[in-house]
């Protein structure tokens, strides 16, 4: 949202992010930073970088090599009512704290019949494209998205960045916040000062009547460069960026479906089990007789990801390979 | 430091309150009315007693699967647990939590815990909520033998000794973990021992004796709050029944059993009270007919509470 | 699969795992079972039971209380030419060890250029119905779904899970073996001596030609009970049980649907990024010219699992609730 | 025990193999030819040649992120890891894995790793199927300073040291993980002390002086061979560039940093060479080159390899 005149200023998707936790910082003294090297090393991909300088070490905490004990006490931290931004530095390492992150953060309110909150956003960089190879490289925003309690987060934009990091801090649930690595340079005009982009709340990149394609984070800008090429041949497409995974704003893709009557949707991550199934699943129900063709899924084959440029390249879902399938259809 | 006569009395009184509870709550489950896991303090008793004692109304605990005894001496309403592990909607939870899962975060008590280990970050996270705020408050966690076998034990301890913070790390030696008896689950004989691997102090006492636990719980309190940060105390104890209601506990030495039942808390501070004067076996008797009422009320309210509306499924998963 | 003549033997589903696992011990020595009160105990919940005495301790491993060691090590040991049979006992506890899992496990042969093989069971129970609430109920084979290199077996009878429990531990790679807890106590005829189900295989429990439903492990039963009551109101009902997740029969599926033209996906997992996304998908992608109707999901709601048997009652998928579904489509 | 000369003269061998391994793959990484994230081993060399000089071919090892020296030393042919950083279907791993996740189990390498402490358990399993196959291979996991504050390490040596696995958990202490100094992710000085919480000897030696690392590493292996279980041996070190390539290690003081360039191990090798009468400068001179020969091969192999074959990319999934 933000308010109406606002003044703006252009920065990268990592510098929004940093701005969005420092304006919140500067709101609310229960705010901090806490995570391997987030100090004068500003995290594991730069993103935190000059948050030291201006809050010192008690606000901005550099941890032991410990992603337990990292999203754990942030748990405690919250739920004594703290407001902890914690990253753990590659969301490959979800594996190591689902426990924490599941069981504890996302579980305490409902367990406790509603009478704790649990504040506290956990922060990580996902996605492929930088030669990072199995283990550095994966996005894992389905197995997050499994978990009740829990909110999950992947903004495609500077802007969006930046708006929904503080819509994340403000939260009172416990949110993950997915920031792809190969987004973290893009720059792009981002307001100044309290600027909020609702937890749950889809955005339309581009209008169109043919196809609605559905994607979020680092696909975002190939869904965009295909409904481009499509546009060329004719084609219509509609691009929504989910910006939220969880809670889905799924009243969006069934508005934009119910246009189109055809959808395609893009993710990153590996097919099966993906998010995809969810938004297909639902479109196949609540949507059913709004399609005129089949859903189809563009992500991601089910294989780790290669560490080879000439794999990796592979891997990943492509405009190309988006327009090939849109195609498909018509 | 030791403890007044006051406070003798309070912590017989607390321990006293745990076993009834606890007691009538095996009975009640053999009876088939509460349902899901059951996991008893007794036998334990001395050392939640004596570690809250140490503790004012504005610090914190962080407790286990094992959690009553830990919620009855931080000041739990015992009417409210038992409620909840009824499954009422009266209960501390209203319903959704059962046994593994009650908090007051009013009264300091961050919850039970049914991952085991898993309280221990927590802990470490409410204490830096203490230090971040400049208050003195501190928080205990408890934990089993075996949990400190976990790697979050290991990283909770270590990222509070770094961090000099305001917790107690107190690990309940029952010398097993379910059927596992210590040295099958440690080389050394002493949970104590890891404290020198966080630089903190490590701290033996006899979990049964609760004097003992209260000095040692009183001192590593004092450091804590002086900003010295953790203590790693393990207190040495058995637990009566099985690990929980209906485990025959096969698993372990009838004499072992024998001796440790000698070593009642309960009996010992029994005979502590009379021996010092303190109370008669009358007193005494009567101090427990009086919280065996107060207990027998807490089922009866249970008992008698209405279970959850269905509808109770859907809410409480988000905050506003 | 099996012999033509076996001889059959009645036994409870614990019991037929347990039994599946000391055919496998005596046949091969590099078998080894591992976990927390294994021996003596029986494990968590006794499936193990006998195996100490056989065996020895040895082979029969009680570990510390250290879940991620026992995955981490199983591993290892694995690589190294074992075949390790490793429990955790609940799979609510796979967040401790998804690193191990999904990380090392299901990626080394990927990463290693198939250099390795990890021929390791990870058992664990799963599922509500027994008042353990939030941290002690949960189902969670999507999060394995999800991972390439794994596969994920959760068999509804006796003699699937000694077949399933056979071929899990002859298979190369490491399984994911769910054991509902529901189930362990039920009894059936099972082949004596070497049984081997075959992973990636379906089974239809019951032909139908209205709709089909597709379910696996405790909610099988509750579907053929489902498929009972809709066949006196003349509904003719097809149970599919997939019996394997991960890698999913999904011939069998469209192969049904093309006779139904309809589809209910049943699984107690909560909804959202449940695995039934994923059947929907596959089915509103290549099945979409099968269907006449939405595709319904019967699924656990969006909420951890309460404890109260009211409660917990009420967030369990039922035959009743499924009959309603089914009803909806007709 | 103390190493003969042709010994001395091999582990120094391996010690200047991988210093001009990494000394070349940072150039070509900075050159733009090497994808991906690179950790470089230099300054490290004496810990993985010393500790793998008291190996047994049919021994194992699992390696870290930091992964190339335990590799080279191990016996890993520098041709195919140099084309598989290359991301060369050539490569040890055809491409797939590169830097972090190269793999020879013929010559016992468990493979590096990306998850920092992801090694240490795997290790332990693979001890474990050395004790169970009753033969007397041992296994070395190598981690950092930082990496021993993992849940992985506690949970994993303690179940090596409870199992009596002939493990040696080698902790290449070189102060830091990545900028952050060990101070700050630990109260103690010696990663070593740890040990006792497990029971287990706890070793501190120079991690820059081949000879104490190959004593050192010869006791623990021969414990670990006879069945006395684990060791943690703590090796001293300081790793030369910055924690990856394009680290400018802003955070280590730079007298600190000269203080420990004095103490690099192939300088003090060098030395101790020429001291001892073992090799002439020229000798020396005369083998880094023959090294750098090698080097300069497998890279030429690297460079000039094929990129693997996309439809490489959904293969090695799964095992028949
Ligand atoms: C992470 C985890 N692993 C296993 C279990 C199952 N379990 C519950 S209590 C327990 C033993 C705990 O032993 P200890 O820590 O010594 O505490 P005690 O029960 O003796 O009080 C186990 C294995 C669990 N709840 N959580
Ligand atoms: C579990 C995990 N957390 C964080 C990282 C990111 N990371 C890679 S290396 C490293 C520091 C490791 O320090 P140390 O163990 O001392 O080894 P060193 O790099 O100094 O050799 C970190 C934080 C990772 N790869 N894995
Ligand atoms: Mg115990
Ligand atoms: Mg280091």
């Amino acid at each position: 949202m933000g308010t109406d005149t606002v003044s703006t200023k252009t920065m990268t998707y990592a510098q929004a992010i940093c701005d969005g936790i420092a304006v919140e910082m500067r709101r609310d003294p229960d705010v901090y930073v806490v995570g391997e090297d987030v100090g004068m090393f500003g995290g594991g991909l730069g993103v935190t970088l000059g948050l030291l300088d201006e809050f010192g070490p008690r606000r901005v905490r550099d941890t032991p090599l410990s992603e337990t004990a990292i999203v754990g006490h942030a748990v405690g931290a919250a739920a004594a009512g703290l407001r902890p931004v914690a990253e753990i530095m590659f969301d490959d390492f979800l594996g190591i704290v689902m426990d924490e992150l599941g069981n504890q953060a996302a579980k305490a309110r409902y367990m406790f019949g509603g009478k704790v909150k649990i504040p506290m956003v956990l922060r990580a960089s996902c996605g492929a494209g930088i030669r990072a190879a199995a283990q550095h490289s994966q996005s894992l925003e389905a197995w997050c998205a499994h978990v009740p309690g829990l909110k999950t987060v992947a903004p495609s934009t500077p802007a969006d960045a930046k708006g929904l990091i503080i819509a994340a801090i403000r939260d009172n649930n416990p949110v993950v916040f997915l920031e792809h690595k190969i987004l973290l340079g893009i720059a792009g005009d981002v307001p100044e000062g309290e600027y909020i982009v609702p937890i749950g709340k889809a955005a339309v990149k581009r209008e169109g009547d043919d196809v609605t394609l559905v994607t979020w984070s680092a696909m975002v800008p190939q869904a965009e460069r295909a409904a481009e090429l499509l546009a060329e041949q004719g084609v219509s497409v509609e691009v929504i960026d989910l910006r939220t995974i969880v809670p889905l704003d799924k009243e969006a893709i069934l508005e934009s479906v119910a246009n189109t009557h055809r959808l395609v949707i893009v993710h990153e991550a590996v097919r099966t089990g993906g998010f995809g199934g969810e938004i297909a699943a639902i479109v196949a129900d609540e949507g059913f007789d709004l399609l005129d063709s089949p859903i189809k899924r563009v992500t991601a084959p089910d294989t780790p990801v290669p560490f080879s440029p000439v794999l990796e390249d592979a891997y990943l879902p492509s405009a190309e390979k988006i327009k090939a399938a849109v195609l498909d259809l018509m | 430091m030791s403890m007044s006569q006051e406070q003798l009395l309070q912590v017989f009184r607390c321990m006293v309150k745990i076993r009834e509870f606890e007691n009538r709550a095996h009975e009640v489950f053999l009876a088939g009315e509460l349902p899901g896991f059951l996991h008893l303090y007794l036998g334990e008793e001395a050392i939640a007693a004596g570690v809250t004692a140490a503790l004012r109304a504005d610090d914190w605990v962080a407790s286990s699967h094992r959690g009553h005894g830990h919620l009855i001496a931080k000041g739990g309403d015992i009417r409210l647990m038992m409620a909840e592990i009824f499954g009422r909607s009266t209960g501390y939870c209203r319903g959704k939590g059962g046994s593994m899962h009650i908090a007051d975060l009013d009264l300091g008590i961050l919850g039970a815990n049914g991952i085991v280990g898993g309280g221990i970050p927590i802990a470490t996270g409410a204490a830096l909520a203490c230090q971040y705020r400049g208050t003195d408050s501190v928080v205990v966690s408890f934990f089993g033998d075996a949990a400190s076998n976990r790697g979050t034990f290991h990283e909770a301890v270590n990222m509070a000794a770094v961090w000099d913070l305001p917790v107690i790390f107190v690990c309940e030696n029952n010398l097993y973990g379910v059927s596992t008896c210590q040295r099958d689950h440690m080389r050394i004989t002493d949970v104590a021992e890891r404290g020198a691997a966080y630089g903190i102090p490590g701290v033996v006492v006899d979990g049964n004796d609760v004097e003992a636990v209260y000095e040692a719980a009183v001192t590593a309190v004092s450091l804590a709050r002086q900003g010295a940060g953790p203590t790693l105390l393990e207190c040495k104890t058995w637990r009566h029944q099985g690990h929980f209601v209906g485990d025959p506990c096969a698993y372990r030495d009838p004499s072992e059993h024998e001796e440790w039942m000698a070593k009642d808390p309960i009996l010992r501070g029994t005979r502590l009270l009379i021996e010092q004067g303190l109370a008669t076996e009358e007193a005494i008797a009567r101090l427990t007919s009086e919280i065996k009422a107060e207990i027998e009320e807490a089922i009866e309210f249970g008992r008698s509470s209405p279970w959850p509306d269905e509808a109770d499924l859907l809410t409480d998963v988000y905050s506003e």
